[in-house]
């Protein structure tokens, strides 16, 4: 069993970036101080969590008791940090300080407004994912859940037109209404159910409670779609409509935070709640595996006809989401583990493809896919760092992404779900139908006539293609590099 | 002193109204103070009791001295505070104290000349309201309910409204009603049992023969729909909405989080204390048919609240509808229902004002009520947006707000005790509350509406003409009105983060008359 | 056991009652509402409740009355019902 | 003539409540003049109070008032009052004698038989009940005058069509 | 509305009666309000036998309003004062004098000045016995039936008298705006004052025993005697003042000019 550190480490990495907010708002008037408030944010952040990974990899646990439960009343507000926390906890910190590098550049290149409010609801979505990462029981996870789907409302509305509205309505509408709809009924099923535990340490919550099939699909099914963040089909429209935010939101917080938050509490749900056991018993994980199959394939179909560069990014996002949930879904170590890993190697791959959509309508004011002819020569590093992305989001060496993708398909081998294999392998192919041409096109089709002009290097700021290469190189050391991945991941499915 | 808390909870507004009435008549300005320090002296004497009560049980305070040894009980008047209504009394006056403060110079000008009666109806309002919740007796509750419930007829009368003047004259109709309902149904009681007392009464309920009598079940039902009358339960809401979104902004907000509440108590007191939860949920069985009225209530409130294009009749009609939750919770008849019921109590009363006291700011601020007309409010008033966001999102039931918590015992006693409708509907009316606070939200946040952008233009400037970007809280309202709100929004949600002890309270009670009484438990 | 007197006023309170609510004079009917009160005070009185007795004759059937008269004069004497 | 002598008869006070107090409920929900709804209110709350002296309704009793000869100085019956009083602590039984108009039976209280007068309690709630009625009526009628200020009618379909139509006088 | 208000009206009805032949049958002494229930004897059963011994009151009625139940007495005087409050606040209006020239409902046009002899002059004379009687009803409220309430009504009502048969100015030349909102405040600052006392003398809130320690020559019986005479001045003043402001406001749509 792992032997627990009490330590209030997870609370302060949590509150860097909630403390930043008032600085933030604070130095409205002083741009400089501003993002450089960001910035310190950002790296203590990451810093703090940093101290927290030898604890973590030398196979112990932190915890922390924010709020005392009383006598059964209600389960305590509770940070616990394990390997699969930690893992979340370092893509999204080590990312937010790319991201802020990337933000600064975009929205100054663009003249945003209200760049005060963007920057610190920003920091507060970072503290709710932190805080889901974190969450020691269900109650905590509902609670930062609920947290982050408010705070990223204002950064997706955040162009304050007809567009964004609608968007916002739509991003709210799915997110609350699935979480009060549907997760929240099934947190309190599964306090009654468990007599009043929620916590994630030790054996899963429900693995010695009286559950019939119909109950478990049911709570399963509630849960799966009541974190709607994790992008499953029908409930997955919120994530194309939230594309109207400005990029670096769309970059961290739909390719990164928030959609992984979603997943990270199905996993949570899969083996923290319900227990491999106990699902294996009941039989009942495979009507998830094939809505996430499901899933996957008809997202994939659907991208290859989006035009908007960002909306085919959101459609393969939502696929890549359903990888996840699948690989978990199949209850195999090894797809757990690959589930695991491809949060962290989708989430380098995509944030680059992000940032370079980003970067492209920073430098040209593009949008579609149709306009790139011919962008590879003007833009060359935005351009390879895509290509990269995209490499690593289908699966293609020397990516990070073949590594979870590996796991993933030798998961579904283990668990002698052929279909769902093939599932994998079709939907890979299908990822490189609708990324390769974006990249064929900018390299090898000529400009179109009218804009034949432009000549040499036109690059998007310094602070838009530092980013993106930083993450495309991320995405290949990875592939180098994944011992500490692994490690964390091991620790997760070991411990079971 | 500390024994006679009971008594001076209730006598500090009283002495207050009357000092008001005496000197304030010369000169206003020093109404306030008057009404400032008495409402303090009750909010200690509450939380006196409130420590008192938790760490000793239950206090017994005899009026007049009549509890000698052969006296029997009933022949004086009791007060009786245990966990349950020590907790409501610190709603009470808190809420009290926080309109109080917002009501500084406000009240002055809503009612220049009658400054003075305003505040003494106030203070009474208070006095009855404490009076309901410390009393023992059943016919005393009675008295008490027609100080409060005259003292806010007048208060909704007052404003320079016509409407709420008619809106008055309704409350005042159903008002009576109710109240006479309750009153003859205390009469039936007392003609079988010859005791006012609701211990004494209790005690006599509890011989199974009265299980079966008709005179006691027709007392229930006269004492129940009274009090469902004055607690606006669904289809006797009639009154509400436009009695409280007509009368005048302090009013509004002193009315609309104590008025139904206190009125819920009264339920729970006369289901628990006086009949007890063997009777009223074993002989007569109800339980599932009021769970379905309240179910109605909720969806009904919701929906008519969706309709409303005016901001307080939005929010009066969801009062409506969570009355619907604490009816329904008290009635599921399990442990877990009860515990939410009177925990939404607190935390609707709390993220009532909140709304409240946010959207009378807003209302005052715009010159107008209706929900399309807030374009724009949350540059100009940040603070106050985000107390009113803080309020919404309670209403919600957003965690850590208390409004979650709430939610989450009274679903948890809805599950458990199978009433899958209550839970839907709960879960519906949240989505609804999402639907409406949101609209409101996007209204307030996007700014007007590119449509319509020049009938509002010439407001815009002047309030930049004010103001301006210059400083953070420019177009703020006056810190008088923003500072009750704040408070109201950090209790909201300390309320919810430390729902823990507030519940341990609420079971302490609870085990003095249990839910799930002892017939049932037998079983 | 009642006595007849009871039984007597019982009904005529009932068609007092019934009248004041239909004249649709509304000083007429304040007075017969005065009537009303006296005869439940006659009631009272007879059943032993002295003080409520003396209570409604001075506030049913005098006060009470006054007011109304006090109001009706400054509205409308004509109720359409 | 049966269900008469045996459920309405004995009962009449209350049959006779009942209705009154279904006249007052119904004028108060359905008449449209609101004074005419205030004439209902009144009869619905001496309905009220008429049930409770009912209750309190004792066959061959008297009016709860002691006969006392109380020209006999008051010091001194206080102090008989006082000492009996002690007397009585340890007496509990009410034992029931005949009773007695002079002034010794009621200072030895176990003297007093409670069949002998009127149950004084809802007389005494039954004031409070009036007064209440009273200051409800006045309020009501205040409002009703208030009313008439804004509206020049007290009828309550011309107040609501004014109020539909905002027009003079409605402030919407 | 009409067919709603009948059902309403007919269903209330009909479950009132159903629990009448459940009725102890009308004027039964053993009822259990009357009589008690088994072993548990009934309240007033106590109040009939005890009153004497324990107040030395012999109108039992006073007894049970001014002292056992002396704490809803009060509040019955609040609701009072609230009432009065109350009607001031939604009627009375400041602004300046407006001609009489609205229409009244009432035609009061008295045929010529004779008339008006007639009742001031029976006025005069009945004025101060009808306020000779209201204050013997307070008083006597011990021994005979009234008390403040009944008392304090009789008096309000004679200062209506006046306004009625003189005018309205008249009889607030009497007895001012100030002066009964006044009346009213000091009235129920009696009734809490004794209860007060009682809480400053270390005993409950009303417990009229102990001010035997600062009455002269009282013993604690008598002490609530006197303490129930003293409460029912307090009611009477609010009463008297309440119900005079009542007429006030209404008689003159809360100008406080003329009336009628």
């Amino acid at each position: 069993m792992d032997s627990v550190v009490h330590s209030s480490l997870p609370l302060w990495a949590c509150l860097a970036s909630l403390l930043a907010a008032p600085a933030i708002v604070l130095f409205r008037r002083e741009l400089f101080l501003r993002e450089a408030t960001t910035f310190v944010a950002a790296f203590v952040k990451f810093g703090l969590v940093l101290a927290m990974l030898p604890i973590i990899t030398s196979g112990k646990v932190i915890e922390f008791t924010l709020v005392e439960g009383f006598g059964g009343v209600v389960a305590p507000i509770l940070f616990r940090v394990d390997g699969l926390g930690m893992l979340f906890a370092l893509v999204a910190s080590s990312l937010w300080i790319v991201t802020s590098l990337y933000a600064i550049g975009y929205m100054r290149g663009l003249h945003e407004h209200s760049q005060t409010r963007f920057f610190a609801f920003f920091a507060i979505s970072l503290s709710a994912t932190l805080g889901v990462a974190f969450a020691g029981n269900l109650l905590t996870l509902y609670l930062f859940y609920e947290m982050l789907s408010l705070a990223t409302w204002p950064l997706v509305t955040h162009h304050q037109d007809k567009e964004a509205r609608t968007g916002g309505r739509t991003y709210l509408t799915y997110l609350l209404g699935t979480s009060i709809g549907f997760a929240l009924p099934a947190l309190i099923f599964t306090w009654i159910k468990s007599g009043g535990d929620l916590s994630f340490a030790g054996d899963a919550i429900l693995a010695s409670a009286d559950l019939g099939p119909a109950q478990g699909l049911i709570l399963l099914l509630a849960f799966c779609f009541g974190f709607s963040k994790a992008g499953m089909m029908p409930f997955h429209s919120w994530l194309p409509g939230a594309m109207v935010a400005p990029t670096p939101v769309s970059a961290l917080l739909h390719a990164v935070a928030v959609v992984k938050v979603g997943v990270f509490c199905v996993i949570r749900v899969f083996t923290a709640v319900f227990g491999v056991d106990l699902l294996a018993k009941l039989g009942v994980a495979t009507v998830i595996s094939w809505i996430a199959a499901f899933t996957v394939i008809v997202s994939s179909l659907i991208a290859m006809s989006q035009d908007n560069l960002k909306r085919r990014l959101a459609f393969s996002t939502i696929g890549q989401l359903s990888y996840i949930v699948l690989g978990v879904s199949l209850l195999s170590a090894h797809a757990v583990q690959g589930s695991m890993m491809h949060i962290a190697m989708h989430a380098f791959g995509k944030i680059t493809l992000f940032f370079c959509a980003g970067a492209i309508f920073v430098a040209t004011g593009k949008k579609y896919v149709s306009q790139l002819s011919g962008l590879g020569k003007t833009m060359p590093f935005t351009m390879g760092a895509f290509a990269i992305g995209a490499m690593s989001v289908t699966g293609v060496p020397p990516t990070g992404g073949l590594l979870s993708k590996f796991y993933l398909v030798w998961g579904a081998a283990d668990a002698q779900q052929f279909a769902l294999l093939a599932v994998y392998l079709v939907s890979s192919v299908l990822n490189g139908v609708y990324f390769f041409p974006v990249v064929y096109r900018a390299f090898f089709k000529p400009a179109p006539e009218g804009e034949a002009a432009v000549e040499g290097i036109r690059e998007a700021p310094l602070a838009c293609v530092l980013p993106l290469s930083i993450t495309a190189v991320g995405s290949v050391l990875l592939f180098f590099f994944p011992g500490l991945l692994l490690e964390l991941t091991k620790l997760m499915t070991g411990a079971q | 002193m500390s024994e006679q808390l009971p008594a001076i909870i209730l006598l500090a507004p009283l002495f207050g109204a009357l000092l008001t009435g005496l000197a304030g008549n010369r000169d206003h300005r020093r109404c306030f103070p008057i009404l400032i320090s008495a409402l303090a002296v009750s909010f200690g004497c509450a939380i006196a009791l409130l420590v008192q009560v938790s760490q000793s049980g239950p206090i017994d305070y005899f009026v007049g001295g009549w509890n000698t040894e052969r006296v029997p009980l009933g022949v004086g008047i009791q007060l009786r505070i245990d966990a349950l209504n020590a907790l409501l009394l610190v709603v009470i006056t808190t809420v009290a104290l926080l309109t109080a403060v917002y009501s500084f110079r406000r009240a002055g000008e809503e009612n220049t000349e009658k400054t003075p009666q305003f505040y003494m109806l106030f203070q009474m309002l208070c006095v009855g309201l404490l009076g309901i919740t410390v009393t023992a007796d059943a016919f005393n509750l009675f008295v008490l309910v027609e100080v409060s419930s005259l003292t806010s007829y007048a208060l909704v009368a007052m404003g320079s409204k016509s409407r709420g003047t008619v809106a008055a004259f309704n409350y005042l109709i159903m008002g009576t009603v109710g109240a006479s309902f309750y009153l003859l149904g205390v009469g039936y009681l007392y003609m079988q049992t010859g005791t006012l007392n609701m211990a004494a009464i209790h005690e006599i309920l509890a011989d199974p023969a009265f299980g079966k009598s008709s005179t006691v079940f027709v007392a229930f039902i006269l004492i129940l729909v009274g009090v469902w009358i004055k607690m606006a339960f669904f289809p006797l809401y009639g009154w509400l909405p436009n009695a409280y979104s007509y009368c005048p902004s302090t009013t509004s907000c002193l009315l609309a989080p104590l008025m139904t509440k206190v009125s819920v108590y009264v339920m729970i007191r006369v289901m628990l204390s006086i009949f007890g939860a063997d009777w009223v949920f074993q002989s007569l069985g109800w339980s599932h048919t009021v769970v379905w009225l309240a179910v109605i209530a909720i969806l009904a409130g919701s929906v008519l609240a969706l309709a409303q294009v005016e901001l307080k009749k939005m929010l009066c009609y969801l009062i409506v509808a969570e009355v619907g939750y604490m009816v329904g919770g008290a009635w599921l008849a399990n442990h877990w229902g009860m515990v939410g019921a009177i925990y939404h109590i607190l935390a609707d009363a709390f993220m009532t004002l909140c709304l409240f006291i946010a959207a009378n700011i807003f209302i005052k601020h715009c010159r107008a009520d209706r929900i399309d007309q807030l374009e724009g409010l949350f540059k100009r008033m940040p603070l106050t947006s985000t107390g009113f966001v803080v309020g919404a999102l309670a209403m919600i039931g957003v965690p850590p707000t208390a409004g979650f918590f709430s939610k989450w015992y009274l679903l948890r006693g809805g599950i458990e005790s199978g009433q899958w409708g209550y839970v839907i509907a709960l879960l519906v009316s949240s989505l609804v509350n999402a639907v409406l606070f949101f609209r409101i939200i996007e209204i307030a946040y996007f700014g007007k509406n590119p449509a319509e952008s020049h009938d509002h233009a010439h407001d815009e400037d002047s309030h930049q003409g004010q103001a301006g970007e210059a400083t953070l809280l420019g177009g703020e309202g006056r810190p008088a009105t923003v500072i009750p709100l704040l408070i109201t929004a950090a209790i909201v949600i300390l309320l919810g983060v430390f729902n823990a002890p507030v519940v341990e309270i609420i079971q302490q009670a609870l085990e003095g008359m249990p839910v799930v009484g002892a017939a049932a438990a037998a079983r | 056991m009642i006595v007849p007197f009871d039984i007597i006023i019982l009904i005529f309170l009932v068609i007092t009652a019934l009248i004041s609510l239909r004249v649709r004079d509304l000083l007429g009917a304040t007075m017969i509402l005065g009537v009303y009160s006296f005869l439940i005070c006659l009631l009272w009185a007879e059943m032993g409740a002295v003080d409520v007795a003396f209570t409604e004759a001075a506030v049913g059937a005098g006060v009470s009355t006054v007011f109304m008269i006090a109001t009706i004069y400054h509205t409308r004497r004509h109720s359409s019902d | 003539m049966e269900f008469l002598n045996a459920s309405v008869i004995p009962y009449f006070n209350y049959w006779i409540y009942v209705v009154l107090m279904m006249i007052g409920l119904h004028a108060m929900i359905t008449k449209n003049n609101l004074i005419k709804k205030l004439i209902g209110m009144s009869i619905f709350q001496t309905a009220i109070i008429l049930f409770y002296v009912s209750i309190g309704v004792k066959t061959g009793s008297t009016i709860p008032i002691l006969e006392h000869h109380h020209d006999e100085g008051h010091a001194e019956t206080a102090h008989a009052v006082a000492e009996s009083g002690d007397h009585h602590a340890e007496e509990t039984d009410h034992e029931k004698s005949d009773h007695g108009n002079n002034e010794h039976a009621i200072e030895a209280d176990h003297g007093i038989d409670p069949d002998h007068f009127a149950n004084p309690l809802p007389h005494v709630l039954m004031l409070t009940a009036i007064v209440v009625g009273v200051s409800t009526l006045g309020v009501a009628l205040a409002i009703s005058q208030s009313i008439y200020k804004d509206f020049g009618s007290l009828e309550e379909n011309e107040i609501l069509a004014k109020i539909k139509q905002g027009g003079p006088g409605v402030d919407v | 509305m009409k067919w709603f208000g009948l059902i309403a009206t007919v269903f209330t009805g009909i479950l009132l009666l159903s629990a009448v032949p459940d009725f102890a049958a009308f004027g039964d002494p053993d009822s259990p309000a009357n009589g008690g229930l088994g072993d548990h004897p009934s309240v007033s059963q106590y109040y009939i036998t005890d009153t004497y011994t324990d107040t030395k009151v012999p109108n039992i009625v006073t007894a049970v309003l001014a002292d056992y139940r002396g704490y809803d007495t009060m509040f019955e005087t609040v609701v009072i004062f609230a009432a009065g409050i109350a009607i001031f606040a939604i009627l009375r209006s400041f602004s300046g004098p407006v001609a009489p020239s609205h229409p009244t409902a009432i035609d009061t046009s008295v045929e010529g000045d004779h008339q008006r002899i007639i009742i001031g002059t029976t006025c005069r004379v009945i004025i101060p016995v009808i306020q000779l009687f209201a204050l013997y009803v307070v008083a006597h409220g011990h021994h005979s039936p009234g008390g403040g309430f009944q008392g304090g009504v009789i008096l309000g009502a004679s200062f209506i008298l006046v306004a009625l048969a003189k005018d309205l100015s008249a009889a607030l030349g009497r007895f001012s705006e100030k002066r009964y909102l006044a009346l009213g405040s000091v009235g129920i600052l009696i009734y809490a004052g004794f209860g007060l006392l009682c809480v400053a003398l270390e005993r409950n809130f009303l417990d009229y025993e102990i001010l035997h320690r600062i009455m002269p020559a009282t013993d604690p019986i008598m002490a609530r005697s006197h303490s129930m005479l003293g409460v029912e001045v307090g009611v009477a003043f609010t009463v008297t003042a309440i119900m005079f402001a009542i007429y006030a406001n209404l008689s003159s749509k809360g100008r406080l000019e003329q009336g009628f």
